[in-house]
């Protein structure tokens, strides 16, 4: 009833292409995270659905109702600022009323909306102060419950935890998915925040210089990165590339330094037509374990700086030549100068092609 | 040692100018206060303010000056507002307007005056448009003293062309501060453009609106070149009186009178804006 | 980073400039306009009767004017008739608004340094230097001068009441009446333009105004305009015989009553008018009265559309305002010698006829306005003769002895105006209150009655 | 892969969006409707000014400048004392910039940096000191100047001209100082510079831009001012005073060239500050 739909959407400014014609749906009642690095485009595309920026090109839906033409005002949304926005002249009371008091709606209705939203986000004991005298946690839920006490079908939210500490963030988090849960309103949520997009979307759209690199819900992205950048953007750490090549002949397999690595038979007829080129082999640091010996699949590390973070160990090694990062568990005995074998399950490759940087299928 | 030397930097960077200003402005303004309290005989006296209250002039120089005032300022703030919040969309080209509009900034009340006078007078330019656009057949008599509503009119006019730039520039600077994330917010959760202006923009632009008022004020009482150009002294007002006495009367006391009035209703009215436009502690954050 | 140097670089620039041409503040040289360097025509070599002490001849001379102010009049002045001046380097110094030059005078005198040497100022204004002790005793330099044929009575104005010479009469002027000659064909049934009467002006602009539509009378009642001297050397005498003395009496209820039926049918932007050459230029006004120098352009810029003619006449004659400006020294001038000569340059019949030739103050002389003036000098004097010829012609001073306090009598006149005539007050009511303020100006100023009201010995005072 | 991204290489053009033309119309007409009112005066004295004598008393008046003719503004230009009264004015404006800019700036920079006692009631005091009407102040000044042997110098016009724009002076920098972040300033410190060096090196590079603007608008403060210069010159006017006293009862084309003459270099004052007006008066504004 209130799905989304940006059907190649473009903004340029100046000779930046901001946003270069993305499409992209969004179901009714999702909850969709756009992800990326500063200056990827996803707040554009935010502000062009808000109809806080104008399109070059494209259109944009909201259920079924063309708004790309209409004016903020006219396209029935809520909006939760990175700034929060929330206006420094109102009580916490007015500023939750604001939208309301826009559409116009009688004040019973107003107050009693207010007070549902007030106690969502446990803001009842500040109505009647002023912003100044909350602390930054307590003005992002106005903002929240601001945008939510407008009942609108669709909420979007820019960066909306960036501006906390860490702890607050956390527990915003789960609130933020609470709420969500709660209010079904179709939602799109900006962050450049890996780990929220993990952990709130029920898809996540990455982009990157103005584009939808993958769109999928979280696991696969994880798991199943479209290509480098999604591997290296997502994760902590992200995930490791090597560079190898495809054995010329034979079974096809892959040279990395010392090391043949064989594919799994899945990939195998992928692998088979690149014999003799270049290939990125990409790991993620916890599928690297040590291993006592060479063996099947197996690589040569040295280890460069062990950093104990409690839950596991996290090592920086060098690897032929190149540097990859190893989580180890917390009780394994390593030290730095040491040098080990690494092994991995084949089935935990991602191979992507050397000059695109695109995953082989 | 060293943190008194600190502590006494401020008092020793401003002491130059506060020499200057107490020596050139607040000495001067002090020997025009006792002029206006000193008889003949060189004691006090509140004879200078009688004479002044019982001038011909007075009553009428008093109504014309906060008429004026309550007619110009609001019209000029809506003017300024709307040249401001027009930049503020930043369109292209906008810079060539900031331009334009901020020329009346430099331009001083005796050449504004001579200006206003050409388009204004009998068969000054207004007159000509509108003979043209076959309008009037006769021009009409704008500055007649038998007409004082158009004549103060024209005034207003002048003076709002003149003085206008200066607010817009103030409101601006006020504008390009705030983040523009709360006028966002406002379109975002469905405020017209005119609810905007009223329920977020105002709001948030009122230091602004304060320095722009206090400003616009103290100017506005000392301003009658336009005045006297347009009006001759038909429409008397209190410091064109205070020169009036000065120049033509040839008495420095009852225009030293006519000056402390004008001072002391400048600082009673800056009082009332300061309360008016007064960010509540609480909105500032001070429990 | 280039913005910054620029303005790094152009603030030091400002600051140096500064210094550097504030210390070289050299009087800029003058650029004589070809017009008004041709407009010069070779006169006789003056022949100066005070030698000019050779030493003198370069050394400047500080010459500070009250009257030729206006920037078109300082010129000719400069360029014209100062021009063969041989005696001192002449800096003429005039300024419209005759206090800022007074001040001046006063001030230089009061501190002791003196830089003026000749002062020319209005009759009026010389009591207030004399009090002063401003100025040098004239009478050595008027034996010299005593060749010239100056009209005694101003000789006598010149001792101030005193046994001492104060001022060498200057130049004069006077208020005429100017005509656009469209408003002829409105004239009253049988009045003569060259002798109204103002009940007459009042029907002429009754005639304009019906005709055409439109108030064609005109007043200079704007802030520097000169309404109050109408009123002092014109309206009042004309109708009371007096000034003071008559000031509410019943011919000055009459007076009152006439000039507001006048005045209905005078341009309402009067108010704003501070001469009247500019409405008389643009048609806003086509009858109007008016100091001579301020309605000359009128004549000059469109010689063929306006006549000067006298001022109307009242009940007890047709007063007319002569205006006297005189030339004093400065006590402690720093070259007498020079002021001296410029004096005696200025009063020779030659430089009297450059005066009124160029700008329009008539000469003092007994001997007459000269023949060779241009066209539209003519046409104002034509006008100001027929004034002062006029059968029932009688001349009104400039208000006498009032020093610091004229711009109070002033303020009492003008208020009077604006009373009866803009705010319609009852006219008793109002004369009599400006009546008591004028009483208790003069009394306090123990100001004896000047012409037109007769001689008193004590303080003037209104009946 | 199943998903429901899917990127369309021809870029579809978005057809003519009516409220974005209907908002930029609105949006150039209302700026355009208000540059011509601001525009319009000044369009009309220069039409005045550049008129034939015959053309200032024309009627109706030509909005076209069909006549016209520089022979009274050569005139006015020619007069004397115009061309001197310009230079006095430039040399007390330049002395104006100068002395409001060595005294207010290190002021400026105090209220800007410092926290110390008694900074509001300075603050507001030279708020009140603009509360006064200058055509009154002249005159004790006046008697004052005379002792002084400051009267009638360019000199003494510029060091009221000083008093006058001080406040400003003082209000605008510090407004421009509040700009310059304090983290450069303490980081030069903390790399060796005393106050004095870090202030030199550091800040005043920084503010100088905005600085130069101020100056400028301490410029148009003093090319401006009227009464003062009336009353405490003669020989040695500035331009406004040379305009006031001249020609207030000169006819009415040359008050016009003088007021046209008056108005042109504010037209290039804001032009060359137009970039930093906001900045400026931004920070009064906080």
């Amino acid at each position: 009833m209130a799905g989304i739909k940006f059907d190649s959407v473009r903004r340029v400014f100046g000779k930046t292409v901001a946003s270069n014609d993305v499409s992209l749906e969004i179901k009714d009642g999702e909850f969709m995270v756009l992800l990326g690095p500063s200056g990827c485009g996803k707040t554009t595309l935010l502000r062009c659905l808000a109809g806080l920026e104008r399109v070059d090109g494209g259109r944009i839906y909201i259920g079924d109702r063309d708004v790309t033409d209409l004016a903020p005002r006219d396209r029935k949304l809520a909006m939760v600022f990175q700034s929060y926005a929330v206006f420094p002249h109102l009580t916490v009371f007015d500023n939750i009323a604001f939208g309301l008091k826009m559409q116009g709606r009688p004040k019973d209705e107003i107050k009693r909306r207010v007070q549902e939203g007030a106690e969502l986000l446990q803001l009842q004991d500040y109505l009647a102060r002023y912003p100044a005298q909350l602390s930054g946690g307590q003005r992002q839920r106005v903002a929240v419950a601001r945008g939510i006490v407008m009942q609108a079908q669709v909420l979007l939210m820019d960066e909306p935890l960036s501006n906390l500490d860490a702890l607050l963030r956390l527990q915003m988090r789960a609130e933020l998915k609470r709420l969500h849960a709660e209010i079904k309103a179709t939602t799109i949520y900006v962050t450049h925040d890996q780990v929220e997009a993990l952990s709130l979307g029920d898809r996540i759209a990455v982009m990157k210089s103005g584009r939808i690199v993958q769109c999928d819900v979280p696991m696969n992205i994880y798991d199943d990165p479209a290509s480098v950048f999604v591997g290296g953007f997502i994760g902590t750490p992200p995930m490791n590339f090597l560079k190898g090549v495809v054995s010329a002949e034979g079974a096809p397999q892959v040279v990395v330094g010392e090391s043949r690595i064989a594919p799994t038979p899945a990939q195998t007829p992928a692998l088979a037509a690149r014999r003799g080129q270049p290939i990125l082999l990409g790991i993620r640091p916890e599928n690297l374990a040590f291993a006592s010996s060479a063996q099947r699949n197996t690589l040569r590390g040295h280890v460069v700086v062990v950093e104990p973070l409690g839950s596991h160990k996290l090592l920086t090694m060098q690897v032929s030549g190149e540097t990859i990062k190893v989580s180890v568990p917390p009780d394994q005995s390593v030290a730095s100068g040491n040098d080990v074998w690494l092994h991995f399950d084949a089935d935990k490759i991602r191979w992507m092609d050397a000059g695109s940087g695109d995953t082989i299928h | 040692m060293r943190s008194k030397v600190e502590s006494a930097l401020p008092y020793g960077l401003l002491a130059p100018t506060l020499l200057v200003v107490v020596l050139l402005i607040v000495v001067p303004i002090f020997q025009a206060f006792l002029l206006a309290f000193q008889g003949s005989d060189g004691g006090f006296t509140l004879a200078q303010f009688q004479k002044m209250v019982h001038d011909t002039a007075f009553l009428d120089a008093l109504k014309f000056t906060f008429l004026l005032l309550i007619f110009i300022v609001p019209l000029q703030i809506i003017l300024a507002l709307a040249m401001a919040l027009l930049i503020h969309k930043r369109f292209r080209g906008h810079s060539i307007f900031l331009y334009i509009y901020a020329i009346p900034l430099a331009i001083s009340d005796l050449a504004a005056g001579i200006a206003w006078l050409s388009i204004f007078t009998e068969r000054g330019y207004l007159n000509s448009i509108l003979h043209s656009l076959g309008i009037i057949d006769k021009p009409f008599l704008f500055l007649s003293y038998q007409n004082l509503p158009a004549v103060f009119g024209t005034i207003v006019i002048a003076e709002s062309w003149r003085a206008t730039a200066i607010v817009m520039v103030i409101l601006l600077a006020g504008l390009e501060v705030i983040p523009r994330d709360y006028f966002e917010a406002a379109d975002v959760f469905g405020a017209t453009a005119l609810k905007r202006t009223l329920f977020v923009v105002l709001p948030l632009l009122r230091p602004s609106l304060q320095n722009a008022l206090i400003i616009r004020t103290i100017f506005a009482f000392q301003t009658f070149s336009v005045v006297l150009a347009l009006a001759g002294r038909v429409i008397p007002v209190l410091t064109g009186e205070a020169y009036y006495w000065y120049a033509a009367n040839r008495n420095p006391n009852v225009a030293a009178a006519y000056a402390v009035l004008v001072m002391v209703f400048t600082i009673f009215i800056t009082i009332m804006y300061f309360r008016l436009l007064k960010t509540t502690d609480a909105e500032a954050g001070y429990d | 980073m280039k913005t910054r140097r620029l303005s790094m670089a152009l603030l030091a620039f400002a600051m140096i400039a500064s210094l550097v041409l504030s210390a070289c503040q050299a009087p800029a040289p003058t650029p004589a306009p070809a017009a008004a360097a041709k407009a010069a025509e070779p006169t006789n070599a003056p022949q100066p009767t005070v030698a000019p002490a050779s030493a003198s001849s370069s050394q400047s001379l500080i010459f500070l004017a009250s009257q030729l102010g206006p920037v078109e009049e300082q010129e000719k002045m400069r360029n014209v008739i100062l021009k063969d001046f041989t005696g001192a380097e002449v800096d003429f110094i005039a300024d419209a608004n005759e206090n800022v030059i007074l001040d001046r005078i006063l001030a230089e005198s009061k501190t002791g340094k003196v830089n003026g040497s000749v002062v020319g100022a209005l009759h009026g204004a010389f009591p207030n230097l004399i009090a002063a002790n401003a100025l040098e005793d004239l009478t050595p330099l008027l034996e010299k001068l005593k060749d010239r044929p100056i009209v005694k009575e101003f000789l006598t104005l010149g001792k101030m009441g005193t046994d001492k010479q104060y001022y060498i009469p200057w130049m004069q002027a006077t208020y005429i009446m100017v005509v656009n000659k469209k408003a002829l064909q409105y004239l009253p049934q049988g009045a003569n333009v060259d002798a109204l009467t103002y009940q007459q002006l009042g029907e002429w602009g009754k005639n304009i105004a019906t005709a055409t539509g439109e108030k064609k009378l005109g007043f200079p009642a704007g802030p520097t305009g000169l309404m109050h001297r109408l009123t002092q050397g014109y309206l009042y005498p004309s109708y009371t015989g007096g000034l003071v003395t008559t000031y509410r009496s019943d011919d000055a209820v009459k007076m009152w009553t006439d000039f507001k039926a006048i005045w209905q049918y005078a341009n309402p932007q009067s108010t704003t008018y501070n001469n009247m050459q500019d409405p008389l230029l643009s048609g806003d006004v086509w009858v109007a009265l008016d100091h001579t120098a301020r309605v000359v352009n009128a004549f000059k810029n469109q010689p063929d559309d306006f006549i000067a003619v006298p001022a109307p006449a009242g009940p007890k004659g047709r007063y007319y305002m002569s205006v006297i400006a005189g030339l004093g020294i400065m006590k402690g001038a720093p070259n007498k010698a020079g002021a001296e000569a410029l004096i005696d340059y200025l009063t020779q019949p030659a430089q009297q006829a450059a005066t009124v030739r160029e700008v329009n103050f008539y000469p003092i002389l007994d001997s007459g306005l000269p023949t060779d003036l241009p066209p539209y000098v003519k046409t104002e004097s034509d006008g100001v003769l027929k004034q002062a010829r006029s059968a029932d012609a009688h001349v009104a001073l400039l208000p006498v002895g009032l020093g610091k306090k004229g711009g109070d009598f002033n303020k009492i006149m003008q208020d009077t105006f604006t009373r009866i005539v803009l705010k319609d007050e009852d006219i008793k009511k109002v004369l009599d209150d400006q009546a008591t303020q004028l009483n208790a100006l003069l009394t306090e100023l123990k100001t004896p009655c000047w012409s037109p009201d007769p001689v008193s010995t004590g303080a003037c005072q209104a009946k | 892969m199943e998903s429901s991204l899917a990127i369309s290489r021809g870029a579809k053009r978005a057809p003519i969006a009516w409220r974005h033309v209907r908002d930029q119309v609105g949006l150039y007409g209302a700026a355009i409707l208000l540059a011509l009112w601001t525009l319009a005066p000044i369009y009309l004295i220069a039409l005045s000014a550049f008129s034939t004598k015959a053309g200032v008393s024309a009627w109706p008046k030509s909005l076209l400048p069909t006549n016209f003719s520089t022979d009274t503004m050569q005139f006015f230009i020619n007069s004397k004392g115009v061309l001197q009264s310009v230079g006095n004015s430039v040399v007390v404006a330049l002395l104006t910039i100068a002395a409001s800019l060595l005294l207010g700036a290190p002021g400026g920079y105090a209220l800007a940096r410092f926290r110390f006692k008694g900074k509001q009631t300075i603050q507001l005091s030279f708020l009140i000191s603009k509360m006064f009407p200058t055509a009154i102040l002249s005159v004790p000044l006046a008697v004052t100047f005379l002792q002084l042997g400051l009267y009638d110098t360019v000199w003494g016009v510029a060091l009221i001209h000083t008093a006058m724009a001080l406040p400003f002076v003082i209000l605008l920098t510090a407004g421009i100082f509040v700009g310059v972040p304090r983290d450069l300033e303490e980081a030069a410190q903390t790399l060796g510079c005393t106050r004095m060096q870090a202030f030199v090196r550091v800040v005043l590079p920084l503010a100088l831009p905005a600085l130069a603007a101020a100056a400028i608008f301490t410029f148009v403060i003093s090319w401006n001012e009227v009464f003062a210069a009336t009353i405490i010159t003669l020989q040695h006017r500035t331009l406004p005073a040379q305009v006031l006293s001249s020609l207030n009862d000169s006819p009415l084309y040359y008050r016009f060239a003088g007021g046209f003459f008056m108005i042109v270099p504010a037209l290039i004052f804001i032009f060359l500050i137009r970039k930093y007006l906001l900045n400026m008066w931004g920070s009064v504004v906080r």
